[in-house]
């Protein structure tokens, strides 16, 4: 085996090895168990910058493992898992480092890091998968690792938490199982490619294909939080702070969202997609997703329940701009892959510090909150605007190319979902936003901690200091050759070349 | 018809009697020799059907086996009295208790 | 090595072992399992890379042809089989020892517990019992064995001593006896029709008649009973879960697949031919009713090895999925399928058990709501039992995975939607009570319970088991060519209706 | 050299900002503050360029071009005035860098708009700059403040998503951004009207064009005096700029949209007016005065719509109508501040008398002002508009008189020396409001050399003269009768006629309330009795349901696992089997 | 001769079945052992019946004795009531 075949092994590797070490630390052997996690993460890093710099000038990276017959393990690194393996591996370093400063002194951390690292390898796996197999056991693999991560806390409400997000997610599975072996009985194994592999399928069985079209969505849509499948996500909301973020930002809904972005574009086609007529109930489906995940989020009190229905909106905005189909709408759904992660994960930062720091967790507490964390409130406040679509962050660059998308396929009542929802998002943001800088402090804090010098600690402060910077250059920026933006047009390219 | 038939038949029937003593007898020596009782219809049929060759000769073959077959039949039985016993001394039961109890 | 002295020597050393260790009374009874378990893992290694190289193996045991002598036969199937004996024997031979050496050094349990110097001649001949099974030649062999089998599984049931496990005991023996001897009426009618006992002969001259049906129905009702497959399964889950802690994952694990592998054997070496695929489909119904009735049980249990029993029941439902698959043009995925889970239930079952033998050890119960908060405890356990239940689920990457993609697999290219509705939905019934066991065990609701220490063996032989069943589902293509030698001819013929 | 002007002008105050969040109190901080606005007057001042920034959001463009350049040197000389006003105004207040933080964060966005040449650049620095603006209007946290915030950010995000919409049809049908190419592009393309219709409701929000003007009444009385001149004088033509970057002006005649906005602006010039008048916030008057005063501006670009071919020269007249409105409105909201103070002497009071009222005259046309040459501006571009020639004819001068009325109702509200005033009169207020109101004047002088503004409406003909004046004296004539008819009426009818009010923002005030009401409502719905609905199915499912199934399986399970029916069982499968083979 | 054989067959075969009834109806559990060892010693002569002699030494010796001889004992040892509840008699 050459590099190149190794580079996606070792992709993997770099989280599953710390992670499966620390298993076997002890629980007080924190200085190495920081270590190992924080050089998986650095290691990570420099070798999906490696392999970036490898795809841009063409290199093939690809591994291939036979099973049984008809089922092989493969894993490739084409440009779209590029993009989502660079954002898990980054927003996987400073989750980690907000992970070891938000745990600090808690119990049970040498399982929250092992599963954490189980948790990123398999969201790596999935990006780099290119059969769907692959992508099915790491799909898998993502729902039992996160399990421990639900319930890491281990009360009756997480507990309760974890076990409906494992009846949704292993339902999901389940139907997707299904719906894979199903389509590998009708058309062989397969295999993601550019354009899609079945379009020379025969008519007769179109029926087919659209059901397991929509088993597939089904599938991928109880990760992704499609309504009605959403209910787990706001329950998940139990988790620690850290967990939430990645498995708002990264892990979870982000592997349902890829995986319809793989189902439509890499599986199916887009052109095949709309022959079968399957676009505009997917749509569909996403525009109601949004509309009800930001309408009941405007009546949450609870701060993180807010930002959960705010996922269920907002990572649909993925699946619109797959759905509609065009260039231009999959440019901005598959940039709203990364921009999304990372506004949202600056989001949960934030509510996490909160939570930590102050003790607040309702939205009405919030008041004030911005002259006692001025850093934190500031990256909430980017990203909230991010959310909202406010130019320059990233979130305006998505919903433009979403709204210029949806023009282009005619498909203009996109662009009042796509308004309706903003709209949506300035009401349940904005709020909390004035709130935090302009209403007055109470007397006292539910739960204040003495934090030192900064306003907390330095690993809960820097990270969505970064992401917060992160969501405006990822806007400001977006023109610039190395940004998300032009890797999300070179994605589209090859997948609308002729 | 040939006597072989016969016993044969008569084995069936015996196995039938025993199987219907295993399931329905209540007391567990009871099962016991019920349980023989199949056993016994099994090796009468086999034995039977072995003396039924063209030839004359029985076949030596089945009575290996129902000479295997009854040393086994001894061993289950003396291993089935021994749990039967061990149950009474420990319970007083001689029955199995009509409630699955798990 | 020859392949001839690794299968006689799979039969013949743990069979002078058991005596040895009898007669002896040796003090240092463990070390002849451990050395016995060694000597197993070497010839089963022998013997399957000889049958990867040079196809299936004949061997006449003493010299004696058929049907005479008594021939033993090793192909794929029984070589995965051993396979999995040979794992799952020698990780419960290294539990046993820990477990019984610790429950000596414990004085206040020596008294209540099994004594060691009956577990291990019964455990040994036990083991060569399976192994010999696995090698049968000739039917009649095989009901000895499965006879050896049942005896020394009872009495090994019965070394708990207690009185729930004598009745689970009786119980089974009954329903194994019975079982026993319908088979042997069948073996009796076969043999008057046929004049052997071979099932490679029975195999070239069997004929679709009312006498051939009679004996293969006998020997297949017979079978199920041992089986346990649903409604049979009355016996199964008392025995199981009552079983002294090492014990539960060898009758789960092994003593099932023992009677599951002669109805394979019979049905597609044997009658393939002559029963009508509405025969086979019955066992199918039969399966996806126990996978479901199983399931639910497991759901409703309180104690853990209550529930680990039930999901035996489960995932026995679906061995018998491949009866009614097992036809053009998917049979051939079906029957690996059917093949694979045997061994993957083996492993990971046996793992639950262990795990949960163990935990039981340290709390002094499996009552569930005695394990609350267990798994802060001990982590590596319950991460064991994660482990096992993610095979029992059939997700990826395990073994179970494997198995089940291949029986869904040919349960959709036949069109068969309900079956393939009934994997998925077992998977997911098993994803309930695997995880209620987990979400309980790692409960913070109360404070961390304080457990009696247990020995290190007890907590890694689980997890190497666990271990082994995800390898089994990444390392495949190994196991999955070793079925293709010695396949049964899966006959081409109509899915039936 | 440009260029780097340009960065520095948009870079600097944001990196000031990014300083004053840190709370660094030091006197060359707010030096700098105040003269951050500099780069952007260097900027009005050169050559006109354009350059490429392919890096910046959706390849921008920046650049100054004939109108951005009028537009930005407005703008830069009154944000460098506010800001020399506000490090006065704001001397003592103690929550001072939050001010100024947004008003550095506003300017930025402010300057910005004027140098983007793409649709996103620009949407970019308009929202910058109208968030930002948020911060200053509730500076000061009184309840009108926060509801007047609350407003303007509802119609802020409302225009914004209207401009968005509007734009990314616009993207759509042009295929470019880039506003040079856009609007010409855009006058061919079928959606056409769709869009722009989007387009000028998004900008008309922030121009205050009836019906979209209620925040600006609430906004800016609420905000800081330094806040409210430049979001009157400078940041509400941006509205303009807006229409002025998309409308296809010149190119083809839209006479439909034409209508809509000489009719809208007729209407919010004499209304907003009228309701001005009866505000008693000098700053209310002073909102409603530009949102009167827009409402001109919008009837000069209904007139281009209609006449293409008069575009140069009514372009000329709006970017007068830009200057003048600007720099008078700046200068009046300053006065407010002035005139509120304690008076050292009696001369600066006359002093400061005259200033404001010259520049209150200049807003209503008065000769010799820029308010003459933007009037007169006004009626060479309304000239013969057939159809409406008739209606502005009388319409035209009525607005003089309401503007009149309207300034002398601020005069008569601030007229120095009639309340006791508060705080000290200081030179850094002073300096900033007398250079502007000499610009009134001397704005007037300036513009005869300049190229750009035609030389009739700088030149003082006598019948021009006289046009002007008229409705200015009729005005006077009526304040004076009213102010006469209210000392004659007995006090109960003045209280009675004073307690009419129409609030500030007006129609928006009972939108605002049953808003919050039918929100209140859905909350009670949504929050309250979602749940209870789901508890009362998960207590049927518990309570019910599940019983009965387990009690259905426990029966199962007593019929199933025992040996009896296991042996019957047994019996029947065998005897199934051996059917099923037979048949 | 073939008649009385068949006389002689039809009368083991009937004692046969009446015995294993017996061995399974009776009340009295000791008199159900005792008949099982009688069937015991009938199956041998049946299998001398049957040309198959060493079988049936192995029955006489086994089947009945051996077993007859557990029997007795077990039932021997169980009709001890251990406790007061345990009566012995199935019926």
């Amino acid at each position: 085996m050459t590099i190149h075949q190794w580079l996606p092994l070792l992709v993997i590797a770099s989280s599953l090895i710390p992670g499966s070490i620390i298993f076997f630390l002890g629980e007080q052997q924190i200085k190495l168990r920081t270590a190992l996690n924080l050089a998986g993460a650095v290691v990570k890093i420099l070798l999906v910058a490696f392999m970036l710099w490898g795809v841009s000038i063409n290199q093939d990276y690809q591994v291939r493992y036979g099973l049984v017959e008809g089922l092989d393990f493969a894993l490739h690194a084409d440009a779209l898992s590029l993009l989502f393996v660079s954002l898990a591996a980054v927003l996987w370093l400073l989750t980690t480092i907000y992970a070891i400063g938000y745990l600090e002194d808690s119990p049970h951390r040498r399982r929250f890091f092992g599963f954490f690292s189980l948790c990123v390898t398999a969201t790596t796996g999935l990006a780099l998968a290119s059969n769907l197999l692959t992508f099915l056991i790491f799909y898998e693999m993502l729902t039992l690792t996160t399990y421990p991560l639900v319930i890491h806390r281990g009360t009756p409400e997480s507990l309760r938490a974890g076990r409906l997000y494992l009846l949704f997610a292993l339902t999901g599975g389940a139907i997707l199982l299904l719906a894979v072996v199903w389509l590998q009985t009708l058309v062989g194994p397969v295999e993601f490619s550019a354009t899609g592999s079945l379009a020379q399928t025969d008519p007769a069985l179109y029926g087919s294909l659209r059901l397991i079209f929509a088993m597939l969505i089904v599938g991928f849509g109880v990760k992704a939080a499609l309504v009605p499948l959403h209910v787990w996500l706001p329950q998940a909301m139990v988790a620690p702070a850290p967990v939430s973020a990645l498995l708002h930002a990264v892990a979870v809904v982000k592997a349902g969202a890829f995986g319809i972005v793989r189902i439509v574009y890499d599986v199916y086609g887009a052109e095949f997609c709309r022959q079968l007529g399957v676009m505009i109930p997917l749509a569909l489906v996403a525009a109601v997703t949004i509309l009800y995940g930001s309408l009941r989020a405007v009546y949450q009190e609870d701060l993180k329940r807010r930002l959960a229905f705010s996922t269920i909106s907002q990572v649909s905005y993925i699946v619109l701009g797959t759905a509609i189909a065009g260039p231009l709408a999959t440019t901005g759904g598959i940039v709203h892959l990364v921009h999304q992660g990372v506004m949202k994960i600056t989001l949960f930062f934030a509510a996490g510090n909160l939570a930590e720091t102050l003790g607040v967790k309702k939205v009405d507490q919030m008041r004030g909150s911005g002259r006692r964390m001025p850093v934190t409130m500031a990256a909430f406040t980017i990203a909230a605007l991010g959310m909202i679509g406010i130019p320059p962050t990233a979130g305006f660059v998505s919903k433009w190319y979403l709204g210029i998308g949806a023009a282009q396929a005619d498909q203009w009542w996109v662009i009042g979902v796509l308004v309706a929802s903003s709209v949506l998002n300035a009401i349940y943001f904005l709020p909390l936003i004035y709130a935090a800088w302009f209403a007055s402090p109470p007397d006292a804090w539910p739960d204040e901690r003495p934090r030192g010098w900064f306003e907390t600690s330095p690993a809960l402060l820097f990270p969505p200091l970064i992401t917060a910077v992160l969501t405006l250059l990822l806007g400001v920026l977006a023109g610039l050759p190395i940004s998300a933006l032009d890797w999300a047009k070179l994605i589209v390219l090859q997948e609308y070349a002729p | 018809m040939t006597y072989p038939t016969l016993y044969a038949i008569c084995g069936v029937v015996l196995f039938g009697i025993g199987f219907y003593g295993t399931v329905f007898c209540r007391h567990l020596i009871r099962k016991v020799m019920a349980v023989n009782l199949m056993g016994a219809g099994v090796f009468l049929v086999m034995i039977a059907l072995a003396a039924r060759t063209p030839s004359g000769a029985p076949d030596p073959i089945p009575h290996a086996m129902v000479l295997t077959g009854i040393v086994v039949a001894v061993s289950a039985t003396a291993l089935m009295l021994a749990l039967i016993r061990r149950l009474h001394h420990q319970t007083g039961l001689t029955e199995l208790p009509d409630q699955m109890e798990h | 090595m020859d392949a001839e002295w690794a299968m006689t020597g799979l039969i013949m050393v743990p069979l002078a072992a058991a005596i040895v260790v009898y007669v002896t009374a040796t003090r240092f009874v463990a070390a002849w399992g451990v050395a016995v378990a060694m000597l197993q893992t070497g010839l089963t290694f022998s013997l399957t890379r000889s049958i990867l190289q040079s196809g299936p193996v004949q061997v006449p045991l003493g010299g004696w042809e058929a049907p005479l002598g008594i021939p033993l036969y090793a192909d794929g199937i029984s070589a995965l089989m051993l396979i999995m004996t040979t794992l799952v024997g020698v990780t419960s031979t290294c539990y046993a020892a820990a477990y019984f050496s610790s429950l000596q050094r414990d004085p206040r349990r020596s008294s209540s517990q099994p004594s060691i110097q009956t577990f291990w001649p019964l455990w040994l001949i036990l083991w060569s019992a399976l192994n010999a099974l696995f090698l049968s030649a000739d039917v009649f062999n095989l009901y000895v064995t499965l006879e050896l089998i049942t005896i020394s599984a009872v009495a090994l049931i019965g070394l708990a001593g207690k009185a729930q496990a004598l009745v689970a005991a009786i119980r089974y023996l009954f329903a194994a006896l019975m079982g026993s001897l319908f088979y042997l009426l069948g073996v009796a009618l076969l043999y008057s029709t046929y004049g052997t006992v071979s099932w490679h002969l029975l195999a070239e001259t069997v004929q679709p008649d009312v006498l051939t049906w009679c004996a293969a129905s006998l020997m297949i009702i017979g079978l199920l009973l041992k089986t346990a497959l649903f409604p049979l399964h009355f016996w199964l889950p008392a025995a199981h879960a009552n079983a002294p802690a090492p014990v539960s994952g060898l009758l789960s694990g092994l003593v099932l697949k023992a009677s599951f592998f002669v109805i394979l054997r019979l049905w597609f070496y044997v009658f393939h031919p002559v029963m009508p695929a509405s025969a086979g489909w019955m066992l199918s119904v039969l399966g996806s009713a126990a996978i479901l009735w199983g399931s639910i049980q497991a759901i409703r249990q309180q104690r853990v090895k209550l529930m680990i029993a039930y999901s035996t029941v489960a995932q026995v439902g679906y061995l018998f999925l491949v009866f009614g698959l097992a036809c053009e043009p998917m049979g051939m995925l079906a029957w690996r399928g059917a093949a694979y889970l045997a061994f993957a239930h083996a492993s990971a079952k046996a793992a639950a058990f262990m795990v949960a033998g163990s935990l039981m050890y340290m709390v002094g119960s499996d009552h569930l709501d005695r394990w609350e908060g267990i798994g802060r405890r001990e982590p590596k356990l319950i991460f064991t039992l994660a482990l096992a239940g993610v095979s029992l689920m059939g997700l990826p990457p395990s073994a179970g995975f494997i198995a089940k993609w291949l029986l869904l697999n040919a349960a959709i290219g036949h069109g068969r939607w309900e079956v393939a509705a009934v994997i998925v939905l077992g998977g997911l019934l098993a994803a309930v009570y695997v995880f209620r066991i987990i979400g309980v065990s790692l409960s913070s609701a109360v404070p961390m319970p304080e457990v009696a220490p247990v020995p290190r063996m007890m907590r890694w032989a689980p997890l190497v088991l666990a271990m082994a069943v995800i390898v089994g589902g990444i390392v495949t293509t190994e196991p999955i060519r070793l079925l293709e030698i010695g396949a049964p001819p899966i006959a081409a013929r109509e899915v039936a209706p | 050299m440009n260029q780097i002007l340009l960065w520095t002008m948009l870079v600097v105050p944001l990196l000031l900002a990014a300083v004053v969040v840190t709370r660094a109190d030091s006197p060359i901080l707010a030096r700098l503050i105040a003269w951050a606005a500099f780069p952007g007057v260097l900027l009005a001042l050169v050559p006109p360029f354009q350059i490429e920034v392919p890096w910046l959001l959706l390849d921008s463009r920046l650049g100054v071009d004939a109108v951005g350049r009028v537009f930005l040197g407005v703008t830069a000389a009154l944000w460098l005035a506010a800001g020399w006003y506000a490090s006065a105004y704001l001397a003592n207040d103690a929550r001072r860098h939050v001010f100024q933080f947004f008003f550095l964060l506003t300017m930025a966005g402010n300057l910005g708009v004027t140098v983007a040449q793409d649709g996103a650049s620009f949407l970019a620095f308009f929202t910058l700059m109208s968030l930002a603006a948020y911060g200053l209007i509730i500076h000061d946290h009184r309840a009108a403040s926060t509801r007047a915030g609350r407003v303007y950010l509802m119609m802020t995000i409302g225009g914004e998503m209207l401009l968005f919409m509007g734009l990314v049809m616009a993207f759509h049908e042009t295929g470019t951004l880039v506003f040079s190419d856009l609007s010409s592009k855009l006058a061919l393309s079928p959606l056409r009207d769709v869009v722009l219709g989007l387009l000028l409701a998004g900008f008309g929000i922030k121009l205050g064009v009836m019906p979209l003007h209620g925040w600006l009444p609430m906004a800016h009385p609420a905000a800081p005096t330094p806040a409210s001149a430049v979001l009157s004088g400078a940041m509400i033509k941006t509205g303009l700029l807006g229409c002025l970057r998309v409308l296809p002006l010149g190119m083809i005649a839209l006479p439909t949209w034409s209508d809509i906005c000489l009719v809208l602006g007729l209407l919010t010039c004499l209304l907003a007016a009228l309701i001005g008048m009866t505000q008693r916030n000098p700053k209310a008057v002073l909102a409603y005065s530009s949102v009167s005063q827009m409402g001109l501006v919008t009837v000069c670009l209904g007139a281009a719509l209609v006449k293409p071919q008069a575009w140069p020269v009514i372009g000329s007249a709006l970017l007068v109508w830009v200057v003048h409105h600007g720099v008078a409105k700046a200068a009046l909201f300053f006065g407010v501040g002035i005139a509120g103070t304690r008076m050292p002497s009696a001369t600066a009071r006359y002093l400061i008398t005259a200033g404001l009222v010259l520049t209150a005259l200049s807003l209503a046309g008065l000769p010799g002002t820029m308010g003459f040459a933007a009037k007169t501006a006004l009626k060479y571009s309304t000239a013969n508009l057939e159809s409406w020639n008739e209606a502005l004819a009388w319409l035209l001068p009525l607005t003089s008189v309401t503007t009149t009325l309207l300034v002398s109702r601020y005069l008569w509200l601030v007229w120095p020396g009639r309340h006791a005033g508060h705080g000290r009169l200081s030179p850094g207020m002073v300096i900033p409001w007398g250079g502007l109101s000499m610009t009134v004047v001397a704005g007037f002088f300036v513009m005869r050399w300049q190229t750009l503004v035609n030389p009739a409406w700088t030149t003082l003909a006598p019948s021009d003269l006289w046009i002007a004046v008229w409705p200015i004296l009729i005005a006077v004539a009526l304040a004076g009768t009213v102010i006469l008819v209210a000392r004659i009426l007995p006090t109960n009818v003045t209280v009675m006629l004073a307690a009419f009010r129409i609030p500030e923002g007006d129609l928006v005030i009972p939108l605002i309330a049953t808003i919050y009401r039918l929100r209140r409502r859905r909350y009670r719905v949504t929050a309250v009795q979602l749940p209870q609905r789901s508890r009362r199915l998960q207590q049927a499912l518990e309570e019910t349901v599940v019983p009965r199934l387990v009690q259905w399986l426990d029966r199962m399970t007593r019929s199933l696992e025992n040996d009896l029916a296991a042996g019957l069982l047994l019996v029947l499968l065998a005897v199934a089997m051996l059917l099923i083979s037979m048949t | 001769m073939t008649v009385a054989l068949w006389i002689l067959d039809g009368l083991f075969c009937g004692t046969l079945i009446w015995l294993a009834i017996q061995t399974l109806i009776s009340t009295d559990l000791f008199k159900s052992v005792v008949m099982f060892i009688i069937l015991g010693l009938l199956l041998a002569l049946i299998w001398a019946r049957l040309e198959a002699p060493d079988i049936a030494l192995a029955e006489a010796a086994i089947g009945a004795g051996l077993t007859g001889a557990l029997l007795l004992t077990a039932v021997a040892a169980t009709s001890q009531p251990k406790h007061s509840e345990s009566e012995e008699d199935p019926q």
